[in-house]
């Protein structure tokens, strides 16, 4: 310390520094005379610092949710995808506030026990919050994220989200299929001019994933297997023949609707089945006329043992289960298919994007409570602790925001 | 020496005066280098704007620069002969100095308004009120400006649109109304002759419109970056007589028709 | 309060300084004054990149696809030297990103602010000087970021300053410099991180470590500058980070924040979408459009001290002058949609944004006219960096009133993306703040360094920048009525183009000559640290507490307890028999202390 | 008068003659009461008592008043003197500021869909909405009858 006072030595080129060099006068802070200021804000400069950084910080998560608010408001009429279709748990959400709203209490807890110097009890308070921070990120990182990876949920050009039950997504699906050999070793009839442009639009699509492991039942075999031909292929089919009563973007609704069903479309898709069915059974009467017969007798036996399959699968709270959760959560297969979510790419795109700024914000206030647990936490660390605790419930105040915009809206 | 910097001073008004007098008068050292001539019907209006402010601006610059130089001249610390006038300021100057300014702003943010909505809030009208249909639809992509002419039936996006490129032609003395979109990444539909200027944003649609009032070959300029090629994103404007621009039409039409091109470029 | 005045605390000879010692002085230091310097002399290099860069547009402009001398054949030996298109997106983009991120803001808060703001308020540093440190730290790894991205083969960043998506968004938009667009994010947004360290600093600093006495309305109008600068920063630069992320989401992630559905770049599908560019342009200009004040506000304020003190006058108009300053700060946040009047941004929030921005000229027209006030009846002394500050009010009134045009919405749309906005922001910018640097630099050297720079070399200096940057900057006024459009590497292909080529020939002429004067200041600068004339505490015989302190200053700054009784700018007060009355200076018996003498 | 005095505990004292904890379980029930409230929009809502819209307001109310309580006790704002408005009252408004001028473009912008980005736009997956065109056309305040249509289907 005392070195660096000599820093402009050679430069000192002072003619009119009469001063004497002996005294340091209240030479215990910088090795240089302490000076006085003007009366100012009456509060310490960290608070000052603290406070001004969070208006920052206002303005930059005004940035982030600014933008949610705006591309979610702003999404085509009636696409944003609910809670539900994403895997978003209101309960969890819920829970995670009851927790920082906790770990906030106890900070200022913490806070008015080392203003009177308790010092036990100011640890234990700090303690409390940390665990709690811990938690929220825990819930985070073991219940939430997981929740939306795992089904496939994350914003990525080559992710498996599909914003239309179109044509492409159609033949993503059959790729992706046909990627898990689901095509049997009897070929099919060639597939028509439709599937081939359609086969185009999906080349940029990354190769299919193939079971590694080799863990592939019986019974996800078959599954899969109905999906290619009952699904997929039954859709491309209808897509490009254009049979009467069936109408080719609803056949993709169905396809879509089978594979991951989005609860509000339950009862268009369990009416548009039942008239399927029906045309079903004209088209089985007239398909040895069909040029293409063979080809639609075997797709149309998919198709029934398909649909009886969605009929049998278990439900969830909300409706159906989809073919891909059943695969992946009750056959234990490692992959997942194409999903079609309107504005779904949108959605996970902000949901990270603030979940994931505001995640981060926690696990900073973790470390600056990790660094508060290994002083004595006194009355000497009142400046400190308000400090973290003020930070603390800015990264409370963003969740109280986030938590209705993007669990309940 | 102090008063050589003040004439230093002084040659900013001057020539500042003097290279925009030399620019404005036509013939002469800077020929041309004006606003290039004015083609559009509703552009005029522009040119009278650029000009009014030019004529406001340019007197507070002269006066401004005639005080910086006065005030250095006559001050100056080795001929001055008045002593040093100790004064913190006038409240009575500051007020004056501004609402005047404010006034003069007020007035030509009110004054330009109409120009504004002329030419980006009120597309023109046909006779029965009702928006006038869009004569061609031009897409910017990276580096070509993709046309799409309403074709006889005077409706875009029917079986019967003509496809050109680059070459866009308009008639003359008649609203025209242009669809600008583009297909890529933002581009800027720029006719300098037309006052006219609109980005172009992929995924959305703008209309821009004018009424040529001279034939005449002109430049389509792409006048926001849009990659390595921005520089290259010539496009040709063409104001037609009306029978020349029928008969350009109908050739372009025949040309479609006979190529195969034209009929994949439909899809 | 009461004088204490203790005595110094430096002077001692310790010269076995370690290794150890040194870096801790001089490399990771934590006194502002170093800091400072620190800033300053990284600028300044910066500074001469972008000056080159800038030389290789104007090569281009005049003399479009002919082999670039010196460089060329080492860059383009494919092509013969010539330069090639993409070169160009990138020298333009490198340009402006250099000019604003690496020099303009880190000069004026890095540099200046940072000398400047403890000394002036009498503090001994600054409040945080640990964060003050990192501040200057987080610039290296900006600094690495832009080099990689400059240099990421086969091109660097090209997608402008302003960066617009969709072309800087999709990678196939711009073939060649997909991770250098990625680069250029994160170097921008580094820059962001260390300039709110240092603007939570310098609020705190401001506020809370003012000498005895010094009240906010005595501050001097450079720390009142540097203040709001700081404001305008911390409000308006997180917005710009979280935009920044979002385009690097964008970009690495694959979502689509600012890319629009069913785009078709390169003949391919781009495949994420829901997204719209204008939010990018939003948020950009939410930012850079209170940057375009912070790049001139601390540069207003250490004008009106140079003026004040070689007009030997008061400042004309303190308070107008405060307030102006926060008006236009105030105001600089609503503005920001006058970049996009041509946008595609609805035309009825342009005739808002219209209004507001025609508002944010009086403030700056008000600060002109008190500027003249405080030359007149003064005692001019032509010193350099008077000659600077008398430029800076010269120039900014060209820059300031060729704004009007762009303001008004409907001229704005012949010439927005024209020469005629480059010339105008060169002239707020170069001709405006730079100059200002200049002349604070020569104001402060002494302060800095205890050695004053060569008047001469420096009014040659001034001389030849002020020549030479008239003869750049004001012809593209005149381009930019022809509606020469900025950005094109080669303009002249089009017909209503052609004939410009000479006047661009002109303009490259000077911007070399103006390049090539900076060897001046440079020899003068490196000269004067080592051998200029030692000079006292208060060379210039000025008011303000920074020429109280020793120069250059100690550890700690002032080698007493500054008490101040009066604004900084008493010059021939008739309170004293002297020309300047330094804030300190205790006022003569008898004579009753004012209030507030600044009105 | 001493610095470090200066520093740490001279102006600190404003509220620290007996302590809050009680007000602060109060705060802290009333927090948590709040997010329950939140919820039982949802319920509302689920139960047609109130449209989406309404709930979505009710929402951000709930969620204020849970950010007032936060910052005036939590973050001692109640305690602090005038400078307090001076910091939180700009950033407010100018966080509203943006968002409401990206209304507007942004917020907007299906209103001026080009025929091309319209196919790409996400489409609502309701089978009997064939024109989506259309569709895109309303603005967002009908969304919630949309959705109760398809609940009520």
């Amino acid at each position: 310390m005392a070195e660096e006072k000599h820093e402009h030595e050679d430069h000192e080129a002072d003619a009119h520094d009469d001063h004497g060099h002996d005294d340091h006068g209240h030479d215990d802070h910088h090795g240089h005379i302490q000076l006085q200021y003007e009366d100012a804000l009456p509060i310490r400069n960290g608070k000052v610092c603290l406070w001004l950084f969070l208006s920052t910080e206002i303005m930059f998560f005004a940035g982030l949710i600014g933008t949610y608010i705006v591309l979610r408001f702003g999404a085509p009429v009636g696409t944003w995808p609910t809670p539900h279709d994403v895997h978003v748990n209101p309960n969890v959400g819920a829970l995670n506030t009851v927790i920082l709203i906790i770990s906030s209490f106890t900070v200022v807890l913490g806070l008015e026990f080392a203003k009177a110097d308790k010092r036990r009890e100011a640890k234990l308070a700090m303690l409390v919050t940390f665990i709690f921070g811990l938690l929220f990120i825990g819930i985070k990182l073991i219940n939430e994220y997981p929740a939306k990876f795992s089904h496939g949920i994350y914003p990525s050009s080559e992710g498996l989200i599909h914003e239309q039950s179109n044509v492409y997504y159609t033949a993503a699906v059959r790729d992706t299929l046909k990627g898990w050999g689901a095509e049997q070793a009897a070929p099919v009839a060639a597939a028509d001019s439709a599937t081939d442009e359609a086969a185009e639009g999906a080349e940029t699509a990354p190769p299919p994933p193939v079971e590694s492991d080799g863990i592939m039942s019986d019974e996800a075999r078959s599954l899969i297997e109905k999906i290619y031909y009952g699904g997929a292929k039954w859709t491309e089919y209808v897509a490009a023949e254009k049979p009467d009563g069936l109408d080719a973007r609803d056949t993709m609704m169905s396809l879509a609707q089978i594979i991951y069903p989005l609860d509000r479309n339950s009862h268009a898709f369990a009416h548009y089945i039942e008239h399927e069915r029906e045309v079903i059974e004209r088209l089985r009467e007239t398909a040895s006329e069909s040029p293409r017969a063979v080809e639609l007798q075997q797709l149309l036996e998919q198709r029934d043992a398909l649909l009886a399959v969605v009929a049998s699968l278990p439900k969830t709270e909300h409706g159906n289960k989809g073919v891909n959760d059943y695969l992946h959560e009750d056959l234990h297969f490692h992959h997942i298919m194409p999903i079609h979510i309107p504005s779904g790419n949108m959605w996970a795109g902000t949901y990270f994007l603030l979940t994931g700024f505001h995640a981060l914000h926690v696990l900073v206030g973790l470390i600056m409570f990790i660094c508060i647990l290994l002083t004595p936490c006194g009355k000497k660390e009142y400046g400190l602790i308000e400090n973290c605790g003020l930070y603390w419930h800015f990264v409370d105040l963003v969740w109280i925001f986030l938590f209705p915009l993007l669990y309940l809206f | 020496m102090g008063r050589l910097w003040s004439l230093l001073f002084l040659t900013v008004p001057i020539l500042g005066v003097a290279i925009f007098v030399l620019a404005m008068i036509p013939g002469g050292v800077f020929d041309d280098h004006w606003l290039p001539v004015n083609i559009n019907e509703h552009g005029q209006i522009i040119d009278d704007l650029f000009m009014f402010i030019l004529y406001l601006t340019g007197v507070i610059f002269i006066g401004t620069g005639i005080l910086l130089f006065w005030f250095l001249w006559k001050y100056d610390t080795e001929t001055r002969t008045e002593p040093v006038k100790y004064t913190h300021g006038s409240h009575t100057l500051e007020i004056i100095w501004s609402i005047l300014p404010a006034a003069t702003l007020l007035f030509i943010a009110i004054y330009q308004m109409d120009a504004w909505a002329s030419h980006k809030m009120v597309p023109p009208v046909d006779d029965h009120g009702d928006p006038k249909p869009a004569l061609v639809e031009v897409t910017g992509r990276q580096f070509e400006w993709r046309l799409r002419y309403a074709g006889r039936d005077g409706e875009l996006y029917t079986k019967d649109d003509i496809f050109t490129v680059n070459d866009l032609h308009v008639p003359v003395n008649e609203q025209v109304v242009i669809v600008v979109k583009s297909q890529d990444v933002l581009h800027s539909f720029f006719l300098p002759n037309m006052r006219i200027k609109q980005d172009v944003i992929p995924g959305m649609k703008q209309k821009v419109w004018f009424q040529a009032n001279q034939v005449g070959q002109y430049d389509l300029v792409c006048a926001e970056l849009c990659g390595w090629g921005h520089y290259k994103m010539r496009g040709r404007l063409w104001v037609d007589s009306a029978d020349d621009f029928a008969k350009w039409l109908e050739q372009a039409e025949q040309e479609q028709n006979s190529t195969e091109i034209a009929s994949a470029s439909q899809e | 309060m009461t004088a204490v005045t203790v005595d110094d605390a430096h002077g001692h000879g310790h010269p076995e300084m370690t290794l150890r010692q040194f870096i801790n002085t001089y490399v990771f230091s934590k006194d502002h004054k170093i800091i400072g310097l620190q800033f300053l002399f990284t600028t300044l290099l910066w500074f001469l990149v972008g000056g080159l860069l800038a030389l290789g547009i104007r090569w281009q402009l005049a003399f479009p696809w002919q082999s670039v001398p010196v460089i060329g054949n080492l860059l383009f030996a494919a092509e013969g030297g010539q330069m090639s298109p993409e070169f160009y997106t990138t020298l333009f983009t490198m340009h402006a990103t250099v000019m604003i991120f690496f020099v303009i803001i880190p000069i004026l808060a890095g540099a200046f602010g940072n000398y400047l703001i403890p000394l002036m308020i009498g503090a001994d540093d600054m409040a945080f000087p640990t964060l003050n440190m990192l501040s200057y730290w987080f610039m290296w790894p900006a600094f690495f970021c832009i080099i990689m991205s400059f240099l990421n083969p086969p091109y660097g960043a090209g997608a402008g300053w302003t960066s617009y998506p969709p072309l800087s968004s999709v990678s196939e938009a711009a073939p060649g410099s997909a991770s250098a667009q990625t680069w250029w994010l994160l170097a921008v947004t580094l820059v962001g991180v260390s300039s709110m360290m240092g603007s939570v600093n310098y609020m705190t600093t401001i506020l809370q470590m003012r000498a005895p006495g010094l009240t906010m309305f005595r501050l001097p109008l450079t720390i009142w500058a540097m203040f709001i600068t700081a404001i305008l920063q911390a409000f308006a630069l997180p917005v710009l980070t979280a935009a920044g992320f979002m385009q690097i989401f964008d970009r690495m992630a694959g979502s689509g924040f600012f890319v629009p559905e069913g785009l078709v770049i390169n003949n391919a599908d781009a495949e994420s979408g829901g997204g719209q560019p204008l939010l990018w342009q939003h948020l950009f200009w939410f930012y850079s459009h209170p940057a375009v004040y912070i790049m001139i506000l601390p540069a207003m304020g250490m004008v009106s001290d140079i003026l004040a003190c070689f007009a030997r006058k008061p400042i004309f108009g303190y308070k107008p002058m405060v307030y102006s300053i926060s008006g236009i700060a105030g105001l600089g946040f609503i503005v920001w949609g006058h970049h996009m009047f041509v946008s595609g941004m609805n035309p009825m929030l342009g005739l808002t944004f219209m209004v507001a921005t025609m508002m944010i000229a009086l403030p700056s027209a008000v600060k002109v006219f008190n500027w003249l006030g405080t030359i007149w009846g003064g005692d001019i002394k032509f010193t350099t960096p008077m000659l600077f500050a008398l430029s800076f009010v010269s120039m900014f009134v060209i820059g300031g009133l060729s704004g009007i045009f762009m303001a008004a919405t409907p001229v704005d749309i012949f010439i927005h993306d024209t020469y005629f906005i480059v010339a105008h922001f060169h002239y707020v910018l170069f001709s405006g703040t730079a100059m200002a640097v200049f002349g604070s630099i020569y104001f402060w050297f002494p302060k800095m360094f205890g050695r004053k720079m060569n008047e001469t070399a420096g009014k040659w200096h001034f001389f030849l920048t002020f020549m030479f940057l008239n003869g750049t900057f004001f012809l593209m006024h005149i381009l930019g009525a022809v509606g020469f459009p900025r950005r094109l590497a080669d303009p002249y292909h089009y017909a209503t183009f052609k004939h410009l080529l000479p006047m661009n020939q002109f303009i490259t002429y000077c911007a070399i000559g103006m390049v090539a004067s900076q060897v001046i200041f440079a020899a003068n600068f490196f000269y004067s640290i080592f051998k200029g004339p030692k000079v006292g505490r208060n060379p210039w015989n000025a008011n303000g507490l920074e020429w109280m302190a020793p120069s250059p200053p100690g550890h700690g700054n002032f080698d007493f307890q500054p008490i101040v009784y009066r604004g900084p700018y008493e010059y021939n007060s008739p309170e004293v028999e002297t020309d300047f009355y330094p804030q300190t200076q205790p006022p003569p018996d008898g004579v009753e202390p004012a209030a507030d003498e600044a009105h | 008068m001493d610095h470090e005095t200066h520093d740490t505990e001279h102006h600190e004292e404003h509220h620290g003659e007996h302590s809050h904890l009680r007000l602060f379980i109060g705060v802290a029930i009333a927090l948590a009461v709040l997010t329950g409230l939140s919820f039982s929009t949802e319920f509302l809502f689920e139960n047609n008592i109130i449209s989406k819209g309404m709930s979505w307001f009710l929402m951000m109310v709930v969620s204020c008043a849970k950010a007032l309580l936060v910052i005036v006790y939590f973050m001692h704002l109640k305690w602090e003197t005038n400078w307090k408005w001076v910091l939180t009252i700009p950033a407010s408004v100018m966080s509203l500021f943006l968002v409401l001028m990206l209304i507007p473009d942004v917020g907007n912008r299906t209103n001026h869909y080009t025929r091309e980005r319209l196919d790409h736009a996400a489409l609502p997956t309701k089978p009997e909405s064939d024109d989506h065109a259309t569709t895109h056309d309303e603005s967002h305040g009908t969304e919630s009858d949309d959705l109760e249509d398809d609940a009520n289907h």
